[in-house]
């Protein structure tokens, strides 16, 4: 970046098309960092049956337990981008299972409608998950968070929603 | 000493400037002339007649960063000092008039603010004198006018095919007789000064009709009238006006914090915003829009002058005239309380 | 479809004057003369002595409604005046039951359209002293020239797809309505060009956008559909929208805004038209709802129902992507 | 030292006391890490410095200590909000950010050789209790002095080691402390300050009443002193504002034209008088 630049970034001023994203590559050793927001009684168990089934899965994703996928406001997502996530996945029992009956047909309704809106601000449609995963599904879940792993690694860092502290 | 650029010269001198500081300038975008961060000449609009955001932007800018911490387990505070070089060229004679009421607050008193004397410091401002002054200018209304040449360091007065040129301190003396050697040249003493005079009488419609002589005075019993009431009921308590005016400066500090680490910041605040007075305790002395609109117009039109001597926290820039959703502006008020005051 | 606001200025003041003498509303919210001839502004009147300073002409664009809200921990009736698209805007501060039907004196103005200010003052006719509508153009006579004016191009974008011409709620009417009919689809290209857009464009896009927002927020503060009691925007603990100004920070609340807003959102187009900055925030809304219309077949999102878009759902005709 | 002067200097809690039964008062004994810093640091009673909860916020808190005892500097604080919240569950020992002093002191000159009558409620006796230890420190200098205190109940009185066992030692000084409830363990009167106050009908003969408290007995409290003849420029009390910079700058703790972080705290009642009552 060029003083000018540099002083523009500092400034909160917008600095041109220039330095929007992807441009940068990866850092040296950079890891995609993925958030994945499971629902406690159909997900997280999921992920605790790959575990104890030994099903290797990447190291990538840091489980965040919710009661339901209807808790996760699409707003979790963003401030997740925001905080220096590079994916996300958004996961909850299959419709018809929820624990609270309806949960997850909500929250269907809200990612049908915000994984579109997130694209729309720019962001690329694959970091963002959503996925319905059993508590019998432990592989479903670890094949799930390998291929999302791999489509964030060949994406390289999210920078759209990042903030600069 | 008057001089004169061409405007190829004035574009040359811009992106010579910019290579090595910050250069803001007048910028056209989807619609909207701002004063934005620009890389050269070429993005800068000529033809404008105000900018949607002040020179406040970047003497005071709406976030500052003014200390870094560490709080992992000890403490350690370090003071960031915007020590950038930047250069403004473009400001209209109102910009150029709210530096020196800026000035009064933020460096006067027990306390001088030295993040802004730093930035004060670091900023070379070029006046451009206005040809054309918009439907909502009122700048002569305070004695200012369309040739006022206020804070600036050179002052512009387009004229003609090339534009009249004043070095007015000694930083724009430096610019003039560094960056710029060779792309100035002398003037005829007067037919300069004609110019000058001529952006001086320039004919500012709207500022004839707000008279704002003795307002400070009147507003002195003011405080209990019932136009509050009246006029404070179709604000919608946003902060346009105050965040669009080059001399509202309230600020707020705030942290933000990852991982034991953070920063302080300085962010411009609103009088008009609910919470800007609430305390922690749920007590709000201004707790409605009555308040808080009297708030905003005694402390332009009767605190500051008080406070400060004489001049009013306004430039007539115009901008909250253009802005306020609600039409609720300054030169409206100055009306309606002199007429309201002719008819009491 | 040929009516002027401006005909029934003087029945909308005969009626405020007797309303506010009787003691049925104690307030009435309308438009005053602004700036200048192009820009009413909001008025609340609350004695016969301010009446005449009620105007009404075809600029008379802002949406009133929101300003009902500073009124329902009083006692005693408000009266509005209110377009068909104000009404919309009106049954969404009743349906969140914020505001109630039975406070409300609708003053309804049945509406051919309301005419862009912004474009015709840039037009140069000076103090407008007349409109007059001329089917599918409007006269706009000032003291410094006339033009006549196509409504396709000339009026609010929003006004060209209105299919709201007449106030749904209304206590009495000014003047007889007029017909419902748009003048062209509603039209959501612009929405596709951006979709079709590469990420790192869209990316670009709102970067410059939303780099520009000062946040004011007079775009939520003017939104009939933002009537939360406490504003998340402004609670200190949990803060979801730090103070600070820079970038990552005006997505979240532009996102959060418009997210919190979606399938509620009236499409009144205000948050656009006030931002002093000028974000093109109703393509965020035109998005959501263009979606909502395709994924939900509800084809009127903007119309307020009892049971909103996203609080409702249909457990076997509802798309599945998630499997 | 910084040369802004929105930057704290990094300090030290050195000691907490809880105040009340409820812990929900704290008074906190700080220091700067610097040893030139804490040598001058001069302030005089009545003024406020704020103090920094980094990563939470800044809040602007009255100094209850008194300057004539060097090297000792003590905030007495209520948990209300975030940052008080915050400082609350600091432990000894814990760094924090200070910067100050800030804004007007009690005015001691004119109190000189006077009667003084101090009057306070809950814990805003923080800023009257830097002035009472002054004075008492100068006895000689003053004329009879009487405290008047009230709290809620017994287990919110505040520094009660200074009203039951310090001040009371003084000679021609009088404590007076009153609960709006008592408990079984009370003895002492029991009802509201203004009225308590009237009952003991001071009088206003070369006196200055000092006044501190809550909102609505500060209110009451004027009206009983004007009852027992108090004149306003008898009459002194300090105003509470949001404050974000205590420099004079930020622009929101403004009364009509004065602010309150440079030209107050302290008010006489004649200068409250004309302000507007936005307070």
């Amino acid at each position: 970046m060029s003083v000018n630049e540099k002083a523009a970034q500092a400034a909160g001023a917008a600095t041109g098309p220039s330095t929007v994203a992807a441009a940068t590559p990866a850092p040296e050793g950079w890891e995609p960092k993925i958030i994945g927001f499971a629902c406690n009684w159909c997900t997280y168990a999921g992920a605790d049956l790959a575990g104890t089934s030994r099903i290797q899965y990447p190291p990538n994703i840091r489980v965040i337990r919710v009661p339901c996928s209807g808790r996760i406001n699409p707003q979790f997502v963003v401030r997740a981008f925001q905080r220096g996530a590079d994916g996300v996945l958004v996961a909850g029992c299959h419709p018809g299972d929820c624990h609270y009956s309806t949960g997850n047909y909500f929250a269907r309704r809200r990612y049908l409608l915000a994984t579109r809106f997130i694209e729309y601000l720019g962001v690329e449609p694959e970091r963002l998950e959503v996925r319905w995963i059993s508590g019998s599904e432990g592989q479903k879940f670890a094949d799930t968070v390998r291929e999302l792993t791999e489509k964030i690694r060949a994406l390289g860092p999210q920078r759209r929603l990042r903030e600069t502290l | 000493m008057l001089m004169t650029i061409a405007p190829d010269n004035l574009k040359n001198l811009l992106d010579k400037l910019a290579r090595d500081r910050l250069l803001v300038a007048p910028s056209m975008e989807d619609g909207v002339t701002r004063l934005k961060p620009v890389h050269s000449a070429a993005e800068i609009a000529f033809d404008y007649s105000n900018t949607a955001t002040s020179i406040k932007d970047f003497l005071f800018p709406q976030s500052e960063d003014l200390l870094r911490f560490v709080t992992d387990g000890t403490l350690s505070i370090e003071e960031i000092k915007p020590e950038r070089a930047q250069v403004a060229f473009g400001l209209r004679p109102c910009d150029l008039a709210s530096v020196a009421l800026m000035d009064k607050v933020l460096l006067g008193g027990e306390f001088s603010d030295a993040h802004y004397q730093t930035r004060r410091n670091n900023t070379l401002l070029i006046g451009l004198a206005c040809e054309n002054p918009a439907d909502t200018c009122f700048c002569t209304t305070y004695g200012y006018n369309p040739g006022w040449a206020g804070a600036a360091d050179v002052m512009l007065y387009k004229d003609g095919d090339k534009y009249l040129a004043e070095a007015l301190t000694d930083k724009g003396r430096e610019l003039v007789g560094g960056p710029g050697e060779g792309l100035f040249k002398p003037a005829d003493e007067a037919a300069g000064e004609a110019v000058k005079k001529a952006y001086a009488e320039k004919d500012v419609p709207f500022g004839k009709e707000v008279d704002v002589q003795g307002i400070d005075k009147i507003l002195d019993g003011f405080f209990y009238d019932q136009y509050w009431d009246d006029i404070s009921k179709k604000c919608i308590g946003c902060g346009t006006c105050t965040y669009v005016c080059p001399t509202c400066h309230c600020f707020l500090l705030t942290d933000e914090a990852r991982g034991g680490q953070g920063l302080r910041f300085r962010c411009w605040d609103s009088c008009m915003f609910a919470n800007y007075t609430k305390m922690a305790s749920g007590a709000n002395p201004r707790p409605t829009k009555k308040e808080r609109v009297r708030q905003r117009f005694m402390h332009k039109l009767n605190y500051y002058p008080n406070r400060y001597g004489g001049s009013y926290l306004c430039t007539g820039c115009g901008r909250c005239v253009a802005m306020c959703p609600v039409g609720l502006h300054i030169a409206g008020v100055i009306k309606d309380v002199k007429g309201v005051k002719a008819h009491a | 479809m040929s009516a002027i606001f401006t005909d029934h200025q003087a029945a909308l003041r005969d009626e405020v004057r007797k309303l506010l003498t009787d003691g049925t509303i104690k307030g009435f919210i309308g438009y005053a003369r602004g700036r200048d001839s192009y820009h009413p502004a909001p008025a609340i009147v609350t004695r016969p002595d301010q009446v005449d300073g009620l105007i009404l002409d075809q600029f008379c664009i802002f949406g009133l409604t929101k300003y009902l809200l500073d009124y329902i921990f009083e006692d005693g009736k408000m009266g509005i005046v209110a377009k068909g698209c104000d009404s919309l805007a009106l049954q969404r501060l009743i349906t969140d039951h914020r505001v109630s039907r039975d406070k409300v004196h609708v003053i309804g103005l049945p509406c051919a359209g309301v005419i862009n200010a912004e474009k015709v003052a840039q037009l140069g006719l000076g103090n407008v002293q007349k409109v007059t509508d001329k089917g599918a153009s409007f006269l706009v006579e000032g003291d410094k020239g006339s033009r006549e004016l196509a409504k396709t191009e000339y009026l609010w974008d929003k006004c060209l797809w209105c299919e709201h011409h007449n106030p749904a709620v209304a206590d009495s009417k000014l003047g007889p309505e007029v017909e419902n009919v748009a003048m062209k689809p509603r039209d959501y290209s612009d929405i596709e060009a951006m979709e079709n857009l590469p990420p790192a464009e869209k990316a670009a896009y709102w970067t410059r956008q939303f780099s520009r927002c000062i946040r004011c927020y007079a775009c939520r503060n003017v939104c009939p559909a933002c009537n939360c009691r406490e504003c998340v925007f402004d609670i200190a603990d949990p803060r979801w929208v730090g103070n600070t100004v820079k970038l990552s920070e005006q997505q979240m609340f532009h996102f959060t805004r418009a997210w919190h807003v979606a399938g509620r959102c009236v499409d009144c187009g205000e948050c656009e038209r006030v931002c002093p900055m000028e974000l093109p925030l109703m393509k965020l809304q035109h998005k959501l709802q263009k979606d909502i219309v395709k994924l939900f077949g509800n084809p009127k999102p903007f119309e307020p129902s009892e049971v909103e878009v996203l609080g409702q759902f249909r457990a076997t005709e509802d798309p599945e992507e998630f499997m | 030292m910084p040369e802004s002067p929105l930057i704290p200097l990094v300090g030290t809690i050195d000691k907490i006391t809880s105040e009340t039964a409820a812990s929900d008062i704290k008074t906190f004994q700080v220091s700067f890490d610097d040893p030139a810093v804490m040598d001058n640091f001069n302030y005089q009673s009545g003024q406020c410095a704020m103090l920094s909860m980094f990563g939470v916020g800044e809040s602007m808190i009255s100094i209850t200590s008194t300057p004539t005892r060097k090297g000792v500097i003590e905030f007495c604080i209520k948990k209300t909000g975030r940052v008080t919240d915050a400082i609350h569950e600091a432990v000894a020992g814990q760094k924090l950010g200070i910067r100050g002093p800030y804004g007007n002191h009690f005015p001691l000159e004119m109190m000189k050789g006077k009667n003084l009558l101090f009057i306070g409620g809950g814990f805003a006796l923080a800023p009257l209790r830097s002035l009472i230890n002054n004075v008492l420190d100068n006895r000689k200098e003053y004329g009879r002095i009487d405290i008047v205190y009230g709290a809620r109940s017994p287990g919110d009185l505040c520094f009660k080691y200074e009203l039951f066992e310090n001040w009371t030692k003084y000679e021609n000084t009088g404590v007076h402390v009153t609960v709006d409830r008592g408990d079984d363990k009370w003895t002492g009167p029991v009802g509201f300050v203004p009225p308590y106050l009237e009952s003991l009908n001071p009088s206003a003969k070369d006196s200055v009443a000092i006044t501190c408290g809550p909102p609505i007995m500060i209110k009451m409290v004027l009206q009983s002193l004007s009852k027992l003849g108090f004149a306003d420029d008898q009459v002194v009390t300090t105003l509470e504002m949001k404050m974000q910079c205590g420099v004079g700058k930020c622009g929101r703790c403004n009364v009509g034209g004065k602010y309150v972080c440079v030209d107050g705290p302290v008010f006489t009642l004649t200068q409250l008088k004309q302000l507007p009552p936005e307070f």
